[in-house]
């Protein structure tokens, strides 16, 4: 007789936390090995976010939200921490380990000097540990810990070449987050003055419209929008991002900032939920079309092709904003933006590979010399265009399904009544024309006559993977269905 | 009643030693004579304030502990004083000193 | 004598170290703003970070009876990640003054279209750091 | 006496202010390093005074201590460089006449500009207030104690600070020790060509201190961690202190450093993080859920990890002092 999913849900949940530690602490401690334990380490973490993801949605209809919380040590909230797994969460677990496993095998092929191996492979599995233990935290003060063993690594991984662009851009990356933690921690610590509690969902319950809560909103926003990079305070991303090794540029756009968008939605479904007001809902939305026109216009003028993919993180992000007033309008548009989210980490973590590819290839990354390489290279501009036309919103890929359903959302608003409504729907549908012409931008010298020029030989690596992460992102519409059903099994959202 | 009095005797007794001291490190010319006021005068005055404390302890672990501290403080204050000085023979005065 | 001994009441830690904290903290923010040696901008956060601590641990002292330890263990969990990342940030200012020979961080972001280099090559190598230093490189005019 | 101590309170608050605002006002890098070194020492007083005795021990060894030293040897190493950089010719340490004034000119840094004083003025002026505003909105609650000393007597130690950190919120703990970790594994990746800067002053004064002075750190850690089980003290007051005792070991003889051998460093850092790990897994084999221990065998599995979780901190805080990575890593 098999076990009911839901007995064995609470074991996987701090199985996955405890298996991706240990491979990061194994990976620290044995760093001559650290490839094949991060290879096999992200095999074994994969296959198990898989399985935790199936005994979750076979568990689905009869979980209930207490069978997803987990309690560290046997202490129970408010006393302990509490794990906490639920549908947004899952989502997000199992787009990280999609793009963490396709970033480890990019990576065996990207990084193959043997010291720069041994400092790249335990950063990056703390990192990918830390996203972890920060969609699966339910603590507001342990998201914070998780939230610095995220930025603490993504920054050395952003420094860890040495070159002068790559430290400037990491000084700056670092002085920001720890800006954002500070900010965010300063949040938590007032939530606590004032309800003596910690854990997210008795914080939840007792929160109100008062002084306290109005003040930790603005604080914890502020600094998770500082970490996301969300229009205005995105000026450290293009740095850092793109003067990173690629699969760390990938790592950053795809993850890490989705990451931070992930605990502002969670808090504003939760704990600040009171406080969410249509007012509120406008000016988030106007930083949104703000954020979407600035980061195009500086990826339509930007020389290299790196930093056109850093600034459409920006842009992209900006998305993400608009979509807020339409929340607060239609309560079930939440789950489109999350998907939103997951198609652009999908797509853009694959732009920034092949991105990667070719100025391996090339040499360097300057659009304007890179002609010859993208004539020689179909299948890295085949992965670069497909995931681009993700990114666009094309027909039949996963980008084109979130920006239908977040369209009708802006329609949906229209015919309610708002006027504003029609500049969400202008930005959502303009955003896309400007996302088709920096990706066609980056793949048009392909198309050009000239010589073709291989360049440096290429591993099979990062030939093939970003061709399948993009194919990845391109077939997401298909399982859009899956992931918004999977999202409905968030207790408390609507 | 006689301990306390006698506690605030003493201390009241090292806190003029500091006085002493941070007066000297403030008016005295140049660093040496600067280290002078400053260690003397500091770890009498130190001295004077854990002796007075001494009539608060609680037992015989206690005073051990207080004269462990002064005894460690002699030593390390001594050691920076030299270091200080053996490094302005050597390299001269920092302008900002002047 | 009895309104000072309310004043006194009512001036309790539990209200007026977290003011202070408060003031700290937006004294750290100031001084982040407006000097520009990364240096001083690491010690501006660190004192934004102790006004942090200033209110937790306030807060932690408000009410009768002993302090609140779960407010005490996390301040001790605060202060060991705020010098770890104090550490990290130093290092890596001390990297960039031997690349770039200045440790500021210049307004803006640093130029686009400058060199970058690829670590997916062979030729580069990562035992002692690039070997000559391109003194201006990222700034910005 | 209750006035009496709000004047101090008062009195306390000023100058910690004060200190902190005069640090950031300094233009000279190394006044406003000393400045922050005396700020963490106020602090630690204010904690004392707020009935937080481990976090003012943690304060002063931890926040002034060793960031005052990491702080101390930047600037020396900022120096080196500029005084390299000017001379034109490399060299390990600068020639001794530039010294000082080499430093002036390095570690000086203009005062900000006009335009930027009004907008940062009225932004900390918003934040301050609209802060300040909430918290005295608060109601005068009493947290979680009453919790925490519920379950005293099952959480193995008497000492409520050390059962929250490795005991009822044990994975934040964990999740702290990982994060140093990472911090050095960052400076690591940075390369391993830094020496530190300074020189020790010959002569038989430092030797003889050290003599005297590393084998009472050594106590006085020990002391200190085993104290953490009932009274105010544990893992990272006592790595900070043997911490300091090996920065000094390494200030005193920065020419003769040992060669750090590469496996047991790395062993010897990571062990904190690798023994708490495999007594959480295995809890979660056992039942008593991940990071948890059966109630008999949660005092001596603690008092395990914070052996293990001392010397990694201590290790880890010299590691980042001396900054890069030693030669023995890469082998």
């Amino acid at each position: 007789m098999i076990e009911a999913p839901e007995t064995w849900l609470p074991t996987a949940i701090a199985g996955l936390v405890g298996l991706s530690l240990a491979v990061a602490v194994v990976a620290t401690a044995w760093p001559r090995q650290a490839h094949r334990i991060g290879l096999f380490g992200a095999l074994a973490v994969f296959a198990w976010v898989l399985g935790l993801s199936a005994l979750f949605v076979a568990a689905g209809p009869e979980a209930e939200a207490a069978a997803t919380r987990v309690a560290l040590g046997g202490w129970e909230a408010p006393l302990g921490l509490m794990l906490h797994l639920d549908g947004l969460s899952m989502t997000l677990l199992v787009l990280t380990a999609i793009v963490a496993l396709a970033t480890s095998l990019y990576s065996l092929g990207y990084i193959h000097d043997r010291i720069e191996r041994r400092q790249f492979w335990p950063l990056w599995l703390w990192l990918w540990a830390g996203l972890n233990m920060l969609f699966l935290s339910g603590d507001a003060f342990n998201l914070y810990i998780t939230l610095e063993v995220v930025s603490l690594s993504a920054v050395a991984l952003v420094a860890f070449t040495g070159t002068a662009a790559a430290v400037s851009g990491a000084v700056r990356y670092l002085l920001i987050n720890i800006l954002g933690s500070l900010s965010f921690l300063m949040g938590v610590v007032l939530l606590f003055g004032e309800h003596g509690v910690l854990d997210l969902v008795l914080l939840e319950a007792r929160s109100e419209a008062g002084p306290t809560e109005r003040m930790a909103a603005v604080l914890m926003t502020a600094g998770l929008m500082l970490k996301a990079a969300l229009f205005p305070l995105h000026v450290w991303l293009a740095p850092a991002h793109g003067s990173a090794p690629a699969p760390v540029s990938a790592v950053l756009s795809g993850l890490v900032v989705t990451g931070s968008f992930y605990l502002l939605l969670r808090l504003w479904m939760g704990v600040f939920a009171p406080l969410a007001t249509p007012a509120f809902g406008i000016l988030i939305g106007l930083l949104g079309v703000a954020a979407l026109i600035w980061g195009s216009a500086q990826a339509l003028r930007a020389g290299r092709l790196k930093s056109i993919v850093a600034y459409s993180t920006v842009a992209q992000f900006g998305y993400l904003l608009v979509a807020f007033p339409l929340m607060l309008v239609d309560p079930d548009a939440w789950r489109v933006v999350v998907f939103f989210a997951v198609v652009h980490a999908l797509a853009k973590a694959s732009v920034f590979l092949a991105a990667g590819t070719l100025q391996h290839a090339a040499g360097h990354d300057r659009l304007a010399e890179l002609g010859g390489v993208l004539r020689a290279r179909p299948r890295t501009v085949f992965a670069l265009g497909l995931a681009g036309v993700s990114l666009m919103g094309l027909p039949f890929t996963g980008g084109f399904i979130a920006k239908y359903l977040l369209l009708e959302a802006g329609l949906g608003t229209i015919l309610a009544g708002s006027v504003i409504g029609v500049l969400w729907v202008v930005a959502i549908a303009g955003g896309g024309l400007l996302a088709a012409a920096y990706v066609l931008r980056m793949v048009a010298p392909a198309f050009h006559r000239g010589p073709e020029r291989a360049g440096e030989a290429v591993s099979p690596w990062m030939d093939w993977v970003p061709l399948g992460l993009a194919t990845v992102a391109a077939l997401a519409g298909f399982a859009g269905t899956l992931t918004l059903h999977t999202l409905t099994l968030t207790p408390g959202a609507p | 009643m006689i301990a306390n009095t006698l506690t605030v005797i003493l201390v009241l007794a090292g806190l003029v030693f500091f006085a002493a001291g941070t007066a000297g490190l403030l008016r005295f010319p140049d660093v040496y004579s600067r280290l002078h006021a400053l260690t003397k005068a500091d770890n009498v005055g130190l001295g004077l304030v854990i002796l007075g404390l001494m009539f608060q302890a609680g037992g015989p672990a206690d005073i051990l502990k207080l004269i462990l501290i002064w005894v460690l403080v002699l030593a390390a204050g001594t050691t920076a004083a030299h270091m200080v000085a053996q490094r302005t023979w050597t390299h001269g005065e920092f302008e900002s000193d002047r | 004598m009895n309104g000072l001994a309310e004043l006194a009441h009512t001036l309790a830690p539990g209200l007026l170290y977290p003011t202070g904290g408060a003031i700290l903290f937006a004294m750290g923010l100031y001084g982040l703003i407006r000097r520009h040696h990364l240096v001083l901008r690491i010690l501006a956060l660190n004192i934004m970070g102790s006004g942090v601590f200033m209110v937790l641990l306030g807060v932690a002292a408000r009410g009768e009876g002993p302090p609140d330890p779960v407010a005490q263990a996390l301040t001790l969990t605060g202060i060991v990640v705020a010098v770890s990342a104090t550490a990290f940030a130093l290092a890596l200012v001390v990297h960039l003054t031997r690349l770039t020979g200045h440790a500021v961080m210049l307004p803006g972001p640093p130029d686009d279209d400058a060199p970058v280099e690829d670590i997916s090559r062979e030729e580069h190598h990562a035992d002692g750091g690039p070997a000559a230093p391109h003194p201006d490189q990222d700034r910005n005019p | 006496m209750s006035l009496l101590l709000v004047i101090f309170d008062l009195v306390l608050l000023a100058g910690i202010i004060g200190v902190a605002w005069r640090c950031l006002a300094s233009t000279d890098l190394f006044r406003a390093v000393v400045l922050f070194i005396t700020f963490g020492l106020l602090l630690a007083l204010a904690w004392v005074r707020l009935e937080a005795p481990d976090i003012a021990l943690a304060e002063a060894a931890i926040g002034a201590g060793i960031t005052g030293a990491l702080l101390l040897v930047t600037l020396e190493r900022l120096r080196s460089i500029m005084a390299e950089r000017h001379s034109g010719r490399p060299h390990t340490p600068p020639p001794d006449p530039s010294g000082p004034h080499a430093l002036l000119r390095a570690l000086h840094d203009p005062p900000p500009e006009r335009h930027s004083f009004f907008p940062a003025l009225i932004f900390a002026l918003v934040v301050g207030s609209l802060l300040v505003t909430a918290l005295w909105h608060q109601p005068q609650s009493t947290g979680l104690e009453p919790v925490v000393d519920a379950h005293m007597d099952v959480s193995g130690v008497d000492h409520p600070i050390t059962a929250v950190l490795l005991n009822f919120r044990a994975y934040d703990t964990f999740l702290e020790l990982a994060i140093v970790l990472i911090a050095l594994l960052g400076a690591w990746s940075l390369g391993r060509h830094d020496l530190i800067p300074a020189r020790p002053a010959p002569g038989p004064i430092l030797p003889g201190t050290l003599r005297l002075l590393v084998p009472v750190a050594i106590v006085t850690g020990v002391y200190v961690l085993w104290a953490g089980s009932h009274a105010p003290g544990g893992a990272f007051q006592a790595g900070a202190i043997l911490g300091a005792a090996g920065i000094l070991l390494v200030l005193a003889r920065p020419r003769q450093l040992p060669m750090a051998p590469g496996i047991p460093l790395r062993l010897g850092i990571t062990a904190g993080v690798a023994l708490f790990l495999l007594v959480g897994l295995y809890g979660l084999g056992a039942g008593h859920g991940f990071l948890g221990y059966a109630d008999a065998w949660a005092y001596p599995l603690i008092i395990l990890i914070e052996v293990a979780a001392t010397l990694s901190i201590a290790l880890t805080l010299v590691a980042l002092f001396v900054a890069g990575r030693p030669a023995g890593d890469d082998a």
